[in-house]
């Protein structure tokens, strides 16, 4: 988690470009403040479960990031975290209920579904692309691809939610920035763990 | 690359360092929470019904400028554009609470619900009965049958100061509710955009417009509006909002409304009075009767260019929470 | 070559339009002089010392915006950055006179010293008496045995407030003359330029300062200020232009003051709020106590970015006169 | 007079430059709305003698113009005419006795002397150059050329009153405005007398 938070502070221009181009230019601003609060809490506490780690870095997304994605990936990364329970490891299938768990939070919170040019289109992509994966490893790789086809897709979209949404047609030919942010934090999870 | 001139210092600590001076030039009628990116009058009566607004930061005097008496009773402060975080409107939640219960108002953007949302359903939990008004003044941005798609923009200051007029002298949350919702049924407004504003911390600008282009209806963060064109008349500017105005909210005779001409940030008084000549001929023309008008910058985009107007339709029920006295450091009635 | 982008009729016509504007804007409390460029109260009260105010148009809200009661009774406004000329004033001073003898009150400009002259000898011919205070508040203008060589800035507003209330209250055109004076000799301003505004008919930047620079001093017409420097951060900016402040009306612990920071027109007030922060820091650690602070746009160079800070300092009397209620366009109090 | 009117209001951008330059950028602005004033005025009224003609542009200058440039030009053409009572016609003698008896008025109603980078400068230049002329062609001829060398003269000097003021030795190198008014309105009447 901390090599996600890593990638995710370096990317901030990156997001911030793309936030400028479809919304107000402040995804990466608040993504990069999210995560040096997820560092400064993951070194504070030092969770034990995967779960638990999970868990933490979502509160304090939630308390740190502010805008849509605090809330949407705090509750994305909050709820994830509680559907591992206490396990100690995270295998394949550990890792595709965090998804879903996740998934189903934002979409209950924020009302968007797969389509409207949010993050749940990296998601949703992420999760049918390791629906096959037999280990975590394998399904890291699986799911860090399918995010970036995912995030990749949004560039066709139209949005209906969040800033972006009053652009209209002219929202086409530009990425969602909060699918980048995702697909991003899936790259590097899956990096570090092929690493690591 | 551009980046624009600003005196600031380090532009990670603008928000916590404006609140700072904004508590300061209030000469004690609002204070910090210790700690926190959240403003609160100093002194709340008893038993009365709270008002908590906020949304991110950047749009100054709007939210944290607009506490005081029959106003705001606390506002939570986002980063620049950034709604705030749950926990930290859940403090500001209970250092307003006196007992009935807080209503919460505040623009209607996803980041802003969503964080509002989750901070309500924690006071819940601690036992606050919490209330929402989202507003959604800007005609721009969703057709009419689609109003709670609508954005809030400069209607943000004609209900905070109704709300805050109806909370103070209203004994129940769901009466000072429905006196808001009633005025947001009255409320409508439309922006236009003419140069971009920048981001604090980066200094880039928060969008790209032609230099010889404006564009109606563009929210404060640059969100696409009705109509890019280029640069009218400002007579011909006045009738095409107006125009678009009335189509959302038609007016007649013997009407009597509040208008407010709100400065995104650098447009001049001279611009908006020459407007305002025009848009009072089209109001007499039609017999509508303007109560008061209201002009300068309460909710702006840093140093955006570009105005809205807003038409608030009174009776006399929302006439006697406008008029009330009110004081904060954005303005004083 | 550069044009700036403004919301405008013919440009021939902006001082004319904008004060239709800025009458209209007033729902009856000021009106225009029928053809004239020169606005005045509605009703003003027999037997009352009158104050007129004026000067070049272009910095709204002063002058004509801050025509009300216990402020100005009437403005003659010339056209962009231009004095107005000696029959306009002439035919305002006889449109606010009430037989107790009239008081000019403008900044201090070789183009309104000279117009409004010839307008008070004019006057005099025609048996009314006028008395004149210029106002030359800006620090930056001329060393302090020089003071009368000092420019008008954001001070203005501090004295229309002040002279207004004491024209309302007092009989005698000398009296009235006399409290002007003496707020005059307790009152400062320095400003900064950050960014050029632009001339109105042309479109033209009225100076020229490199993207990375501030002047600090210069007026707000782009007159040259006491030095330009590298953008500091905020903090050190504040500590500047305190220093030069304080050398120049040094205040003591005990002291009471009244504080302004006038936005030139496109200055954040995240930005003046973070300069709040420090400025008073340094006056808590002199004891220095403040009793109002008043920030926003009142005395405008279009839409040129800066601000400036203005300390008045306040005695048992002024303070009655700046703490009297008033109305007007700019404000309310 | 309508000639120098003309000139003047075709000069419209070079003396707003040179205030933009030194002073706040609207000289030429003043200035045109100023003759746009003469002219209507003299085409309404068609005073008679040259002194009244001086006298109306001086009033409609003043009634015009406003600014420093209002006051100055106004005060400069009413006092000028009324020099010359009611004269059927200007010689070189009367013109001194116009430009002199403006230059005192100028002098006592803003307080500035030769020297102080005003338009004075370019007034005391024309004066000079004409106390030999015998006749007003060969005065007009002699005052044009010696207002143009002595606004030339004030890029060296460092402005007292007016705008510039504050601006110190950075005003040096720049003429000053009112200057370079009055050499060309002096070039203008110098021209229409000769070709007219
Ligand atoms: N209702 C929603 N459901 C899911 N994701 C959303 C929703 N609204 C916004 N988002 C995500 O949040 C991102 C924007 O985040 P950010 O720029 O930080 O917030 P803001 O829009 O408040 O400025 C969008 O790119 C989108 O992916
Ligand atoms: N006290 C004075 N005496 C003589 N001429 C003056 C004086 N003050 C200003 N001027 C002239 O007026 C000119 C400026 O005119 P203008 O730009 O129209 O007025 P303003 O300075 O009010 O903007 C200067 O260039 C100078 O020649
Ligand atoms: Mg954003
Ligand atoms: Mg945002
Ligand atoms: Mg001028
Ligand atoms: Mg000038």
């Amino acid at each position: 988690m901390l090599a996600v938070a890593e990638a995710v502070i370096a990317a901030e221009p990156l997001l911030t470009d793309a936030d400028r181009a479809i919304g107000d230019g402040d995804h990466g601003i608040g993504m990069r403040r999210g995560f040096l609060g997820v560092q400064e809490k993951l070194k504070a506490e030092t969770p034990e479960t995967p779960g638990a780690v999970l868990k933490v870095t979502g509160m304090a997304l939630l308390s740190k990031t502010g805008g849509a994605a605090g809330a949407v990936f705090g509750s994305f990364f909050r709820a994830g975290g509680l559907a591992l329970g206490d396990a100690e490891e995270i295998d394949a299938e550990g890792f595709r209920a965090f998804l879903a768990a996740g998934r189903d939070t934002v979409m209950k919170r924020g009302g968007a579904a797969e389509g409207d040019k949010t993050m749940l289109d990296a998601l949703a992509g992420a999760l049918s692309a390791c629906a096959e994966a037999q280990d975590l490893r394998g399904a890291l790789a699986a799911a860090a691809e399918g995010a970036r086809q995912g995030a990749e897709a949004t560039k066709t979209m139209v949005a209906r939610f969040g800033k972006a949404k009053t652009l209209g047609e002219r929202a086409i030919g530009h990425p969602d920035p909060g699918a980048l942010s995702l697909a991003i934090m899936l790259q590097a999870w899956h990096e570090s763990a092929d690493h690591g | 690359m551009f980046k624009m001139k600003k005196v600031l210092n380090d532009p990670a600590n603008v928000v916590t360092e404006m609140l700072d001076g904004l508590a300061l030039a209030s000469d004690g009628a609002v204070m910090r929470l210790p700690g926190l990116d959240a403003l609160v009058r100093s002194e709340i009566a008893d038993d009365k019904v709270a008002l908590l607004i906020g949304g991110g930061s950047g749009h100054e005097p709007l939210f944290h400028g607009l506490i005081g008496p029959n106003l705001a009773d606390g506002a939570a402060a986002g980063g620049v554009f950034a709604a705030p975080a749950p926990d930290l409107i859940l403090e500001a939640t209970k250092a307003v609470h006196r007992g009935r219960g807080v209503l919460y108002l505040y623009g209607n953007y996803a980041g802003d619900n969503m964080n509002f949302d989750i901070a309500a359903e924690m006071a819940e939990d601690e036992g606050i009965e919490v209330r929402t008004v989202r507003v959604w003044d800007d005609v721009a941005a969703a057709p009419p049958d689609r109003k709670e798609e609508r954005r809030g923009i400069a209607g943000d200051v004609y209900m905070i100061k109704i709300a805050g007029a109806a909370a103070a002298k209203l004994d129940s949350l769901a009466a000072v509710e429905a006196v808001a919702v009633k005025a947001r049924e009255n409320l409508r407004s439309l922006g236009v955009a003419v140069r971009a504003g920048s981001m604090p911390e980066t200094g880039k600008l928060t969008f790209e417009l032609p230099d010889d282009e404006i564009e109606i209806g563009m929210g404060a963060h640059g969100e696409a509006g009705v109509s890019r064109q280029k640069l009218p008349q400002a007579d011909a500017l006045a009738d095409q909002m107006m125009e678009v105005l009335l189509a959302d909210m038609p007016l007649k005779a013997g009407d009597e409304i509040a208008l407010l001409f709100n400065n995104l940030g650098a447009t001049t008084f001279m611009e908006m009075l020459i407007v305002n000549r025009r848009v009072r001929a089209i109001l007499a023309d039609l017999g509508v009767k303007v109560h008061k008008t209201d002009m300068g910058a309460f909710v702006t985009s840093q140093e955006m260019a570009g105005f809205s107007i807003t038409l608030l339709k009174l009776d006399a029920e929302l006439k006697g929470y406008f008029d009330a006295p009110a004081s904060c450091f954005a303005f004083t009635r």
